[in-house]
């Protein structure tokens, strides 16, 4: 009891005698406040820096607006250079927080402020920040990039090397290429033409690219045959190398004379018209078998079945996921994605083109050895943190930015 | 020679584009940007080409009455239509050469692009035969995924839209994985072929 | 019976032609409308994230479509909207597509005006910019910077809901409603990778199965895939009818059809080889 | 005259016209096809010209502000080039240009593929395969072993026998799988497009029928 009264005893008189520094700790922050509210924000933490990744002569200006005080109308951008001149260069609606600067020039030191304008007069200014602009000779989120495309193309630019030399290449069997010379020699047996779909692709494409050099092999075949090749483009300039392709491949085959130009012809950029157009030829010319090789989106399986009605041999091949499942279901064959690369160096059985093959298969190789440990690594690292780093090193070397 | 001097352009080109992926450095940058509009005016341009050759293979069927030529004076006419409304009227909306576009045209291409709802249907009643275990599985887990997107398949057993977001999340994407890194590939090896020289048949001959 | 089976499994293509026709006429003539239940899919995942948003957050749309594929996303932008508007929670509307930004003003003001939202308190319409995946990133440190007024150039300061709104970290969600490029995929490297937004995302039938990719990555909360995905939202919202849940009526039996068919085929195919067998 | 009712019987018309090739090829296909090569041709023409060779070549070469830029000429040469293929004699010329678009197009597709359908893959491959639940596990390896045998099945240089056969014919087993998945996904959008037609058909079209014949307004 008595300890009680002496402690309530003390704590009245603590509570007296702290009560009025209590009061005047208040009033202070009340003044301050209100002398806060009267000043216009002011821009801080201003940081110039040189623009990363870029071509030069450009600076990055981040800040942050102070979170009392009255809104400006407006912020003016100011800047001057070691000549002493000072400009304003741009004025931006408040709420703005980062300005690029892209009227500099590289190797000189910037000075930055910004100032803050209400009611056309200048009400605060911030601190100043300083940068120099200049360029950069590489993207860093690429260099893991780099590194490994380099790496690729070396072990790939090796193998063709070797291959130059003479070197004995094995390559498996790619059933659809197989076919290539059965189905021209049955629509030659049948007295049918053969129709080549290069895709509707332009010519900058590379499944284009690798279409054309197929397109030589089965020129050279039908020439050979002596059956007729029909080569509906949807692309000026792809009717153009088709036409080059086609020509050398009948020249190839010492059969220049059966070459017609007529046969070789452009449609439409349109890709349902051009649809529409080779399913006319596909029901009208009957051809025997017919080629379905290139980049192909909805217009794959239009094609792909109206090819089936008219009781065609059809090889197809695309490197586009989507369109994959369609000729896979409407196709006596089908190229799967890199088989379509692979075609030209099948064909040809050139060694320098079997060496790039072998190339993309180390290529792979290198990719799922990388998949592998970055998955265990990872699974591992879940319980034991060392090789979580491994796993995350991996994962950034992939990266691109 | 004649094949030097575009074989020579087409390395430049190619390392151009290559380098201005890595290097933001003036002049790859200017360069890089530059031959990318490039090719669109040479592309574009050349679709004076195709015009002239869709124009002589039908003029040339009419003369020589081949083969339905009848049907291609339709294709000239047409062609003319688009190009003088197009020409006269500009393709601003609501003039003669949008009106053709939004009425026959763009009716024509959608039609075309339902075409493949009747294909999809025919092609999966031939296609999906369980011939072999593994057409058995392309077939089961297409037949899955049919089941899985419309209300039926749940009425059935509220597990089969479970199979299905399975099926698409994980065997394929395992596929379009699988793939896309192949195909990569294919496109890494064969542009180093072109850039480098080694692939030149698409230039045709040496004449 | 065996004769009849195998001539089925020769059927002529074009007897599956006339039935297909027929299972999307006839369902569309007499407005056939199906239940639709909702499994444990993607469009369920974004419904729950939606729905477990607190009041008063703020979530970006962003309308990547154009009217060539609003059979499938017109219905998601409104069902979405809808159900954002009922949870209380700011919409600010937006367009990588041209066209995208007067869609996303159809669905947005169509939605409030039933549901006595204001523009400008609960909801904006930032409009369209060009750039892409660039733009995002700008986005992400500034959206006032990219967006200095509203789509129809009503200045950012006068606009109070977006008074607390900095960069996309502002965001609790961004649903983009993706037709292509640029869409979805800018979204998910752009915003969920670098800022760390949740995103969520409306796309038609035919990108879907490559974006399950992201799904299965985390890189995104949830997905509406197709007419089924915007069908799948109505329901949970509620709509009761909606665009989508009519589709689905044609979809539903054309896809009977179907499966039925693949059936036949097969049934003829194994009576078939039976007898082929038994030679 | 009725623009708009014009218009929409105009639609009608040929997409008639393109659905009767289900029942066979006859002479209403053979002229909507025709017509459609043909003035989808003539829209590319005018398009080519309006969107690209306008804005992007012409108006850069002469600034609205005046002057000459000078850089403009030789896409214009370039593109020249590619036309000479008309004339024989200077036809060769057309493979510098060719060099030049196939050049730029390798380099860009090059590294644009090795980005995104490469490196971007390879790293969302990378996880960890721990979870609590069994099934999340079993799912992860099923992807994890999808992709890694699906590789493998593209091993060019390898015969597909022993290990590596073994490997191959579960890769495409797994992809068989993911087509099958992909094809039945995919007929929804496709009969979206049927749906979307049957819509203008029966809903836009059929309605102006009585309007035509005098009934309604």
């Amino acid at each position: 009891m008595n300890n009680l009264s002496t402690f309530l005893i003390f704590l009245l008189l603590f509570a007296a005698g702290t009560a009025p520094a209590d009061n005047a700790d208040q009033s202070e922050s009340v003044v301050t406040e209100a002398a806060e509210e009267f000043r216009v924000q002011e821009a801080v933490d201003l940081e110039a820096s040189d623009t990363e990744e870029d071509a030069g002569g450009s600076v990055s200006l981040t800040w942050h607006m102070e979170i009392a005080g009255i809104i400006p109308d407006s912020l003016g951008i100011m800047r001057s250079d070691p000549s002493g001149g000072e400009e304003l260069i741009a004025t931006l609606p408040e709420g703005f927080v980062m300005y690029n600067d892209e009227s500099v020039d590289n190797g000189i030191e910037y000075s930055y402020w910004i100032v803050s304008y209400l009611g056309g007069t200048v009400e605060a200014c911030s601190d100043r920040a300083v940068a120099v602009p200049s360029a950069q000779w590489i993207y860093k989120g690429r260099i893991g990039m780099l590194i490994i495309l380099f790496l690729m193309a070396a072990v790939i630019i090796y193998y063709i090397e070797s291959g130059k030399k003479g070197k004995e290449l094995f390559i498996r069997e790619i059933a659809g290429l197989e076919a290539v010379d059965d189905a021209v020699g049955r629509a030659t047996e049948m007295g049918k033409p053969v129709l080549y779909v290069p895709g509707i692709a332009d010519m900058d494409d590379i499944q284009t690219i690798a279409s054309m050099v197929i397109l030589g092999r089965v020129a050279r075949k039908t020439a050979e045959y002596g059956s007729s090749l029909l080569v509906p483009t949807s692309r000026s300039v792809v009717m153009s190398v088709a036409q080059e392709v086609v020509k050398e491949g009948y020249i190839q085959a010492g059969r220049p004379d059966a070459y017609n130009k007529e046969n070789i012809q452009y449609l439409t950029d349109d890709q349902f018209g051009y649809a529409a157009g080779v399913d006319g030829i596909m029901v009208r010319e009957k051809p025997a078998a017919i080629f379905l090789l290139g980049t192909f989106y909805a217009e794959s399986l239009i094609l792909a079945e109206t090819g089936r009605s008219v009781g065609a041999i059809q090889i197809a091949g695309t490197a586009m996921p989507s369109q994959i499942p369609f000729f896979v279901a409407a196709c006596d064959y089908t190229l799967i994605g890199e088989e379509l690369f692979a075609a030209s160096a099948y064909l040809s059985r050139e060694p320098k083109l079997l060496g790039s093959l072998k190339g993309q298969d180390a290529a792979k190789l290198f990719f799922i050895i990388l998949i592998i440990v970055g998955v265990v690594s990872a699974t591992i690292g879940d319980y034991w943190s060392p090789l979580k780093s491994v796993a995350e090193f991996l994962r950034k070397l992939v990266t691109v930015n | 020679m004649r094949l030097i001097i575009p074989l020579a352009i087409t390395f430049t080109a190619g390392m151009i584009m290559i380098l201005n992926f890595f290097i933001p450095h003036q002049p790859f940058r200017l360069l890089g940007d530059n031959l990318q509009e490039w090719f669109m005016i040479v592309a574009s341009g050349a679709i004076f080409l195709g015009a002239m050759n869709l124009m002589h293979v039908h003029s040339r069927k009419i003369k020589l009455k081949l083969k339905n030529w009848k049907y291609s004076p339709v294709t000239i006419i047409g062609f003319l239509l688009m190009l003088v409304t197009g020409l006269i009227y500009g393709v601003t909306e609501h003039r003669p050469f949008d009106y053709l576009f939004m009425n026959v045209v763009a009716p024509m291409g959608a039609t075309m692009f339902s075409l493949l709802a009747f294909f999809v249907a025919s092609a999966a009643f031939r296609a999906f035969r369980a011939s072999n275990w593994r057409a058995t599985l392309l077939l089961t887990s297409a037949f899955l995924v049919m089941l899985g997107q419309v209300p039926i398949g749940a009425m059935i057993w509220d597990k089969i839209p479970l199979a299905k977001v399975w099926l698409m999340s994980i065997p394929n994407t395992a596929g379009q994985r699988a793939v896309m890194i192949g195909a990569a590939m294919g496109v890494v090896s064969t542009s180093l072929r072109i850039i480098f020289g080694i692939e030149r048949s698409y230039l045709g001959g040496t004449d | 019976m065996a004769g009849i089976i195998e001539k089925l499994g020769n059927t002529d293509r074009r007897i599956i032609f006339v039935l297909i026709a027929l299972s999307v006429i006839i369902p569309i003539s007499f407005n056939l409308i199906l239940p639709n239940p909702v499994g444990a899919e993607p469009s369920r995942d974004l419904f729950d994230y939606v729905d477990a948003l607190p009041e008063g957050s703020n979530v970006l749309v962003s309308f990547d479509y154009d009217p060539s594929t609003m059979p499938e996303l017109q219905p998601m932008a409104e069902a979405v909207v809808l159900h954002l508007f009922k949870k209380n929670v700011n919409i600010v509307g937006m367009a990588l597509w041209p066209q995208g930004a007067s869609l996303g003003q159809d669905a947005m003001s169509g939605m409030a005006d039933s549901l006595g939202k204001v523009q400008f308190e609960d909801w904006v319409n930032l409009g369209y910019k060009t750039g892409g995946g660039v733009m995002i990133v700008r986005l992400g440190s500034s959206v006032s910077a990219v967006f200095p007024t509203d789509k129809d150039n009503v200045p950012w300061a006068e606009i109070p809901m977006l008074r607390n709104i900095t960069g996309l970290e502002s965001f609790s969600l961004i649903i983009s409603l993706s037709a292509g490029d640029p869409g979805i995929i800018q979204w998910v490297m752009m915003a969920g990778d670098r800022f760390g937004v949740p995103i969520g995302c409306g796309c038609t039938a035919v990108s879907a199965p490559t974006l399950y990719t992201y799904l299965q990555t985390g890189q995104m909360v949830g997905m509406l895939g197709g007419l089924k995905g915007a069908a799948d939202y109505e329901t949970l919202v509620g709509i009761k009818g909606g665009q989508a849940i009519r589709g689905m009526a044609p979809q539903s039996v054309a896809h009977i059809v179907i499966m039925l068919f693949i059936i036949i085929g097969n049934v003829a195919y194994f009576s078939q080889r039976k007898k082929g067998g038994a030679k | 005259m009725n623009w708009e009712i014009l218009g929409i019987w105009l639609g009608a018309l040929v997409t008639f016209c393109l659905y009767s090739f289900l029942y066979r090829d006859n002479p209403f296909y053979k002229f909507a096809e025709h017509l459609f090569v043909g003035m989808s041709a003539g829209y590319w023409v005018i398009y080519n010209i309006e969107n690209v060779l306008i804005p992007n070549w012409w108006q850069k070469m002469f600034p609205a502000e005046g002057g000459f830029s000078w850089i403009w000429v030789i896409p214009g040469i370039f593109a020249l080039f590619m036309i000479a293929r008309i004339v024989p004699k200077i036809a060769s010329f057309s493979r510098l240009s060719l060099g030049m678009i196939i050049g730029a197009g390798a380099g860009l597709n090059m590294v644009s593929f090795f980005q995104t359908n490469a490196l971007a893959q390879v790293k969302g491959t990378i996880f960890s395969l721990a979870s609590d639940s069994v099934w999340s596990v079993f799912s992860s390896l099923v992807l994890v072993i999808g992709v890694v045998s699906g590789l493998v099945y593209f091993f060019f240089s390898k015969a597909h026998t022993g290990v590596v056969g073994k490997t191959a014919n579960v890769g495409i087993t797994i992809l068989m799988v993911a087509f099958g998945a992909s094809f039945g996904y995919t007929i929804m959008a496709r009969l979206s497009l049927l749906i979307g037609r049957c819509q203008f058909l029966l809903e836009d079209w059929l309605p102006t029928i009585p309007r035509l014949l005098g009934f309604g307004g």
